[in-house]
């Protein structure tokens, strides 16, 4: 029995898709466990009427019962009775892991082709207003009903992706042509989305009817509709569809990149990039071209928010760009690890609201865990000297050949 | 160089294998500078160095001869502290040290100059001298930057060396930076230098000054061990030559009692024929011709100056010349991976100058690349994937979008059949294949595009000889299915023996182009080195004296 | 799983849905605490609190307290919120509600605004009539080389223009040949802007006396006078008070009696007197708005000026003056 | 045209001592020209600028790209007003509790930079992304603690430091006012420019951080251990950022907003496009502070000025500048090894 788990372990150590999923597993615990610490060390210096005494000392935060908030009262309490499918907590979290998809994808998208988009967060902001004005805009000139339905919602959505994909496609271009660092571009180009897009709102989209910083409101017929019966109804703003729709785009990326010429050559520039060259790729083209992809999926993340969840587009842009980020590396970049990663941060998402009213415990604890996540899932060696202290695995390093070059041995997926 | 016959050397013969010395090294009485006794020393997979023995006398030049992977270079850094061994002792002086680390091996005045030089490009020849070794001023706040030039023109006045300390070590030439290395060692106060394959990127010409250095570095007193894989470097350079064949020591033998024939035997373990054969063949149209291709780097330096250039069906032109002379640059504007700064290619009488890579290797141009770890191969893809580089918009593969993947992995596993790559397995990981292999994989792919040009950088680099065979006469048997073939070798033998025209590159420009049948060697390494032929080409420095 | 702190067992739950900014800015949503905290000293009561980061999650704030059915009341601050509780009050006819700073008109939500533009141009004309005098007062002067007076806002909405509005009203009718400089922070969280806008105030354009409207940035402007030597005007609470270090330039705040709104809403809620559906406006007459001056220098102001801010103060609240709310 | 700039940058870096002296020139002309109250804003704004920039520098030398310098400007603002809040306004062991309160944020600093190197260093982590960890981390740590201490993610305001004003030299015209009538982080980050420029060029020290970062082996081989080195290089980063951070608050602030990106806005960030742009000399990362923080300081006058420009369109010229900076220049060369894991007896 125990050799068969350390067969298994060893495997797990050795296996490279095992290897993803059992680091982004181990990343999660690890954060958890460093987060629980520091809401109970916290819970010391916090005041309250009631807590746990040790040593002098009054705990007042449960990390338990921060978690159990944090992860079950995301899901609704499934555990508590009078549990139901459709409950408004899921809801938020399906809502949010909707959204998280397609700015994972974007990030992925990128990071595979080896550019660092941290502006996905600027591509969403800026494709979302553009969805929001055309969908007002040709609201006025579309029939309303069903019809409005079929033609403003594809309409806004393409507007949000050809607006993001071309304010992707600028630091693609920098970075192709000019040789400008796109991780410095893209995390500046999102403080000019945000001035861009603000100067636009007030000179000329702002809704006359309204003191907040927004747009006039789509039409209703031309915001994601509701599946009936089987689907979430009524107060909040989550529809089946849209989550359909992403799980179709997540599984459309993953056949680009393993049965297309383009993802394939897409993949090659992002993990050797002298090799993709010497088979035919336009490097420049392909730089511009994979933002340009990235910077579109970040639009219709942004097109989404807006049809899906305000019906209009409202200053002050939730980081779902940001956290892009963290569901693709937590993903390991792949299209499908994108999908559980953005319903873990989902959950992580909805579930700091339910810490803020539940609980005593600052809910930027939710920040802190996702940076203690990424940071883990950044040292995989860790996890495999963890791993190999425990199961002794003589050569876990695979075989490889003559390490004369450097750039192929770190194998590292996400060189900058 | 001391002269054969003299010194110590007496007892070692062409046959003495050096057993275990469980003995006080000292009761020998010879005057061994370094004795490395029975060392073992495994990567996980292989043995690098399994039971090797070495005994360095004082001031002589010690050869460690071998094969690609022998395990010279791990043998070596076990000497300099790099490595631990797992078995065995370490020597010096006469006294059994333990280096953790090159500082230690450093304090035991040990120097080594590396395979690859161990330099900082941006930082100037006496900053990278003294690295490590700066002395101080100001109570340790200020590097003494005096002190450092003054010691090194002492250090150049001893031993005859002429280097600008100011200069900026990526601005000046590897025969300089090769010093630079030897200064950076006996800066440390090293005797005992280890070069590890010191000329394999000279001209012969700057070898014979390496030559000139390393005596004037024994006649002072200094030890020297000789990393080479080259027979005839080992009998002309070195005083006494230890072969190393995977990872065992095979025996030290005296230059002078000793053949080359018998050191390529014991360096491969058979007999071994020392050139291949190519028989003259018809030739047919122009495939290739480029016209006065200019290629500048991006600071406006002139790396290929004006090339012209022509290869035709059925034929193999090869190009010689040392590394860093423009031949890179230029097939890299033949093939598309850079585009020239002037001139223009034409290909099958079409100008393809403006085309992209793509559009030339559709059209049918094969490329063998120089390096085959960061463009032939994808390293963490597997086979398959790696079968398809190059064609993945081909017809034969992919209707325009998708990838065709099982007519490609029935096509890589016929390649790794034919090419005979070893283990056949199309889902492993090209980067857990050896280099041979790996280079056996790359060459199939590339001549089984049914191409009309082949252009073949080191298509043998790092090869054994086996598989160098092999790739050798798939080159001669597409030459004779009429297919043109551009061959850039650094292996003087290679080009030589397999090329129909040779072509001599120096500074960008061809220097000479001739029938490589009726050209010596040496005069091949005077063209290297820049001699026009007819002009200086027999008075010219050292010239006929090197054999 | 509970937590160590236990549930708390008081007789009235209030839930508090914060504006933007959060907790901690010394003003708006700090002085609607205030009011809750008033509440819970006098009444068997405990409240659970949201801050939404931004605009878009205050109708999953207003609902998440709703839903679960266990408050008797929800604070809904800022007018951000009034779409969101717009949407949200019809779907829950039984939950009270109160929205500050904007007019909901549902049956079970009970509104409170305030005359901003009133109270600032009270600030406006202390501002305006003292800029023209040599007065001096705790580490602060006036500039008898200029009058000019400055205004600092947080972002660029009605709302905030309206405060700068008032102002410009107020420092008018005070004297017509005072300047007004202005400018917008961009946000109500940039000390480090406020504090660089407010020493260009000061030096370049020779202010005198800053009014802000900025919340955190504001701070900025505190430290600025501080270092100049000159004074600023406070905002929401009596700034003077909350931010002692700055008492000795804070000449007065314009004070916006939130904490008086939320109070008497959960007092009415405590005495069943909830009355949905009703709006009431707050204005100087009610002292929702007032010019509170600073508790450590106000009382050097010239009795003459409070005098004549007495008397605009009447005027406004007869109707004499009008104050404009737009730029 | 971009070429001719990036061919004048490398000629300026080719003679630092006549380019500093240029510069100073330039800087004198801008002070005659400026009004003061744009020059003090500008000082102090770029107090954490140019000091998180010195710091990312040696980190980027060494080889280790350290891109989690925002977090490290977070944290250290936050603890050394956290700091000086509990201690109170006095002196504690004659040392006046700010400066304390600067010591502690300089602390923290460097153990955030610590966890960053052992992540980086020990278990090869992938230094972007384990920066936007850092960065992550911080941006939430510091208004969690907030909220436990004040119950807001803002804390409450602490003193400031005062003037120092070196008698004499203040009264040289022109400039003497504005470098030696300032604010003790000004001095700091003055001395840190210079000291950093000292570290890098004439110490053995500065000259193993340039060889960690362009190749490893040769340090390595040179008996000098390039994992010291990285370390070094790291925690000196996290000196740096830890004074930048401290600095701007105790000297700038006095007190931490934690809402959105935090009082820090982003000044990180434009850190290491400052240093990109001054080609990784401490000195010209001086230089490019003061563009940055001048150029900030400037929307006010803009503003104020009432030139009708949109305000969010001109709140983003720092931004813009950067791109546009990093477009002409091109990237900069980046020392060879940098990013790259190295372990010793690697082949
Ligand atoms: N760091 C290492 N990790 C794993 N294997 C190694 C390492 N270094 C060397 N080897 C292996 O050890 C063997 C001996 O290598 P070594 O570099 O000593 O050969 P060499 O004789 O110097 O060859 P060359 O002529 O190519 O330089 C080879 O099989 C090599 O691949
Ligand atoms: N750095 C390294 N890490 C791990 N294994 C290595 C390393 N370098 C070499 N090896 C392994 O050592 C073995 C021999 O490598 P070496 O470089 O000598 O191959 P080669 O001589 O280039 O190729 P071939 O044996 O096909 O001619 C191979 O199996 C290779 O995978
Ligand atoms: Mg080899
Ligand atoms: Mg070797």
């Amino acid at each position: 029995m125990r050799e068969r788990l350390e067969v298994l372990l060893e495997r797990l150590v050795r296996a490279s898709i095992f290897d993803r999923i059992v680091i982004s597993v181990a990343a999660l615990f690890a954060a958890v466990l460093i987060g629980g610490i520091l809401v109970f060390v916290s819970g010391g210096f916090a005041s309250c009427r009631a807590g746990l005494d040790v040593a002098g000392m009054t705990f007042c935060y449960n990390p338990m019962q921060v978690y159990y908030e944090l992860f079950f009262g995301a899901l609704g309490h499934p555990l508590e009775g009078g549990w139901q499918f459709t409950n408004g907590s899921l809801a938020t979290t399906l809502q949010q892991t909707t959204l998280l998809i397609f700015a994972g994808l974007s990030v992925a998208v990128a990071f595979r082709a080896g550019l660092l988009n941290i502006g996905t967060q600027g591509q969403l902001v800026v494709g979302g207003l553009a969805t929001a004005v055309t969908v007002v805009y040709a609201a006025s000139v579309v029939p309303d009903g069903l019809v409005g339905t079929v033609v403003l919602i594809p309409l806004g959505v393409l507007a949000g992706a050809l607006v993001g994909g071309f304010y992707g496609a600028i630091p693609g271009a920098l970075k192709a042509y000019a040789d400008a660092n796109e991780v410095i571009t893209t995390i500046m180009l999102n403080f000019i989305a945000v001035g861009i897009t603000s100067t636009l709102l007030s000179s000329r989209f702002q809704d006359p009817n309204s003191n907040n910083p927004q747009t006039a409101p789509v039409p209703e017929y031309a915001e994601i509709p509701t599946v009936p019966v089987i689907g979430f109804a009524g107060r909040v703003d989550f529809s089946l569809l849209a989550l359909a729709f992403a799980v179709a785009l997540m599984i459309a990326i993953a056949w680009l990149f393993a049965r297309t010429s383009f993802g394939y050559e897409l993949r090659m520039s992002g993990t050797q990039p002298e090799a993709a060259a010497y088979g035919g790729v336009d490097e420049k083209k392909m730089t511009v071209a994979s933002m340009t992809l990235s910077g579109a999926l970040g639009g219709i993340a942004g097109a989404f928010w807006v049809l899906m969840v305000h019906g209009r587009w409202l200053e002050n842009v939730p980081s779902i760009g940001f956290d892009g980020i963290a569901v693709s590396v937590l993903a390991g970049n792949g299209p499908i690890g994108v999908g559980a990663a953005a319903f873990l941060f989902g959950v992580l998402e909805s579930g700091s609201s339910r810490i803020g009213t539940a609980t005593d415990v600052p809910p930027e604890l939710v920040v802190i865990l996702t940076g203690l996540i990424v940071l883990f899932v950044a040292m995989p060696e860790f996890f495999r000297m963890v791993g190999r202290r425990y199961v002794d695995v003589g050569s876990a390093e695979p075989v490889r050949a003559d390490g004369g070059g450097s750039g192929a041995d770190d194998g590292g997926e996400n060189d900058a | 160089m001391s002269e054969p016959g003299m010194g110590t050397t007496d007892g070692i013969g062409p046959t003495t294998e050096v057993g275990e010395h469980t003995a006080d090294t000292k009761s020998t009485g010879s005057d061994l500078a370094v004795h490395l006794d029975g060392i073992t020393k495994r990567f996980p997979g292989v043995v690098a160095n399994d039971d090797v023995d070495l005994r360095v006398e004082r001031g002589t030049v010690h050869a460690l001869l071998g094969e690609n992977g022998a395990g010279k270079t791990t043998l070596m850094n076990v000497l300099y502290g790099l490595y631990e061994p797992e078995e065995g002792r370490v020597v010096v002086d006469g006294e059994e040290r333990t280096f953790d680390s090159p500082r230690d091996a450093i304090n035991a005045g040990i120097g080594m100059i590396h395979q690859h030089f161990m330099l900082v490009d941006p930082m100037t020849i006496a900053e990278n001298i003294a690295l490590g070794n700066e002395p101080t001023k100001w109570f340790g706040m200020a590097v003494d930057r005096d002190r450092i030039d003054r010691d090194i023109r002492d250090l150049c006045d001893r031993y005859g060396f002429d280097v600008d300390p100011g200069a900026t070590v990526e601005d000046v030439g590897v025969g300089v930076q090769q010093r630079v290395e030897i200064l950076k060692a006996l800066f440390r106060g090293a005797d005992i230098l280890i070069l590890d394959e010191p000329t394999a990127v000279l001209t012969p010409q700057e070898v014979e000054g390496l030559y000139d250095v390393l005596e004037e570095l024994t006649a002072q007193g200094k030890t020297i061990i000789f990393i080479t894989h080259k027979l005839d470097e080992a009998t002309h350079a070195a005083d006494a030559i230890t072969v190393l064949r995977d990872g065992k020591s095979v025996g030290t033998v005296r230059p002078e009692r000793t053949s080359r024939e018998d050191l390529a035997e014991r360096m491969v373990g058979r007999e071994v024929l020392l050139e291949a054969e190519s028989e003259p063949v018809e030739t047919g149209d122009v495939v290739l011709s480029t016209q006065d291709v200019v290629v500048e780097d991006a600071r406006g330096v002139e790396l290929v100056s004006g090339i012209d250039l022509d290869v035709r069906a059925g034929e193999i032109v090869g190009i010689a010349g040392v590394d860093g002379n423009g031949q890179a640059e230029l097939v890299e504007a033949i093939t598309g991976l850079r585009t020239p700064d002037e001139g223009t290619i034409a290909y099958e009488g079409a100008d393809i100058t403006e085309w992209s890579r793509r559009r030339r290797i559709e059209s049918g141009m094969a490329y063998i690349p120089e390096d085959r770890h960061e463009r032939g191969l994808v390293m963490p893809f597997d086979l398959v994937e790696n079968g398809v580089l190059g064609s993945q918009r081909s017809a034969r593969f992919s209707d325009g979008g998708r990838i065709d993947w099982t007519g490609v992995r029935d096509h890589t596993e016929e390649l790794i059949e034919t090419y005979d790559v070893r283990p056949p397995n199309a889902d492993a990981d090209a980067q857990s294949f050896s280099g041979g292999n790996q280079q056996k994989f790359i060459v199939g792919r590339e001549f089984e595009r049914d191409p009309s040009l082949v252009v073949a950088t080191h298509p043998t680099r790092g090869v054994d000889i086996g598989s160098t065979e092999f790739i050798h006469d798939r080159l001669l048997e597409l030459r004779r299915e009429g297919v043109a073939v551009l061959l850039v070798s650094s292996k003087l033998d290679e080009v030589q023996s397999l090329s129909d025209r040779l072509a001599v590159i120096y500074e960008g420009e061809f220097i000479d182009v001739t029938d490589p049948d009726t050209i010596t060697e040496e005069e091949l390494g005077l063209r290297m080195a820049g001699h026009r032929p007819g002009t200086d080409a027999v008075d010219g420095p050292n010239a006929g004296e090197s054999r | 799983i509970g937590g160590f702190g236990g549930e708390s067992d008081a007789e009235y739950q209030v839930g508090m849905v914060y504006a933007t900014g959060g907790l901690g800015d010394d003003s708006f949503n700090d002085m609607a605490k205030q009011g809750v905290v008033d509440a819970r000293d006098e009444f068997d009561l405990a409240f659970d609190e949201r801050e939404p980061g931004r605009e878009g999650e205050f109708p999953s704030a207003q609902r998440d307290f709703a839903e679960s059915g266990d408050y008797d009341l929800i604070s809904c601050i800022g007018y951000a919120q009034a779409e969101a509780l717009g949407e949200n009050a019809p779907d829950y006819p039984d939950q009270n509600f109160i929205i500050v700073d904007a007019v909901v008109e549902e049956d079970n939500v009970r509104s409170y605004g305030f005359e901003e533009p009133d109270g600032s141009f009270q600030v406006g004309h202390l501002a305006g009539l003292l800029t023209d005098r040599e007065f001096a007062a705790g580490a602060g002067e006036t500039n008898p080389d200029a009058s000019t007076v400055g205004f600092v806002g947080g972002t660029e909405t009605p709302l905030i223009q309206s405060f700068e509005a008032g102002f410009r009203a107020g420092v008018e009718h005070a004297n017509d040949d005072v300047d007004v400089v202005s400018s917008y922070a961009g946000s109500f969280n940039d000390t480090a802007q406020g504090q660089s806008t407010a020493r260009s105030m000061y030096q370049n354009d020779g202010a005198d006396i800053i009014f802000h409207a900025s919340g955190r940035t504001g701070i900025g402007v505190f430290q600025a006078a501080q270092d100049e030597g000159r004074f600023a005007i406070g905002v929401d609470s009596d700034q003077s008070l909350s931010n002692e270090d700055f008492a000795d330039v804070i000449l007065a705040s314009m004070v916006k009696r939130v904490d008086t709104a939320v109070y008497n809403a959960i007092e009415s809620v405590v005495n069943d007197e909830f009355e949905g559906g009703a709006d009431e406006t707050l204005g100087l007459e009610q002292d929702g708005v007032s010019a509170v001056y600073g508790d450590a220098i106000g009382g050097e102001i010239p009795q003459e000026i409070k005098d004549d801010l007495e008397e605009s103060r009447q005027a406004i609240i007869d109707g004499e003056i009008d104050v404009p709310s737009e730029l | 045209m971009r070429k001719r700039f990036r061919r004048t940058r490398e000629t300026l870096a080719r003679y630092p001592l006549a380019t500093a002296l240029g510069g100073l020139v330039v800087c004198l002309l801008f002070l005659w020209l400026t009004p003061a109250s744009w020059q003090t804003s500008t000082l102090r704004l770029a107090v954490p600028i140019a000091l998180a920039a010195i710091g990312g520098i040696f980190a980027e030398k060494s080889g280790v790209i350290n891109i989690g310098i925002e977090g490290l400007l977070i944290v250290s603002s936050f603890s050394a007003i956290i700091a000086v809040y509990w201690l109170g306004s006095g002196t504690t062991l004659g040392l006046s509790n700010l400066w304390w309160g600067l010591l502690i944020g300089v602390l923290v600093s460097v153990v955030f930079a610590l966890i960053f190197a052992i992540v980086c260093i020990e278990f090869e982590a992938d230094q972007i992304i384990a920066g936007l960890a850092i960065w992550l981390i911080s941006l939430g740590l510091a208004p969690f603690a907030s909220r436990i201490v004040f119950g807001s993610p803002n804390t409450a305001n602490v003193a400031l430091f005062d003037n120092v004003t070196v008698p004499m030299l203040s009264e040289i015209p022109i400039f003497g006012y504005l470098l030696f009538d300032t604010e003790p982080q000004v001095y700091i980050m003055l001395a840190g420019a210079l000291a950093g420029w000292y570290l890098l060029a004439r110490t053995n020290f500065g000259r193993w951080v340039v060889a960690s970062g362009e190749n490893p082996k040769a340090l390595d081989t040179a008996g000098v251990d390039v994992r010291k080195i990285r370390y070094a290089a790291v925690l000196l980063s996290g000196v740096f950022a830890g004074l930048g951070g401290a600095g701007f608050a105790l000297g700038t602030l006095g007190t931490f907003t934690g809402t959105g990106d935090t009082v820090i806005n982003g000044r990180g960030f434009i850190a290491i496009a400052t240093y990109l742009l001054a080609n990784y000399h401490p000195l010209g990362a001086l230089v490019g502070s003061f563009l940055f923080a001048g150029l900030n300081s400037m929307q006010d006058t803009l503003q104020t000025a009432g030139y009708g420009l949109p305000t969010e369109l001109i709140r983003t010229i720092p931004h813009m500048t950067v791109i546009l900076v990093l477009v002409l220049v091109g990237r900069t060369r980046l020392p060879d090894a940098a990013g790259d894991h190295y372990e010793s007896g690697e082949d």
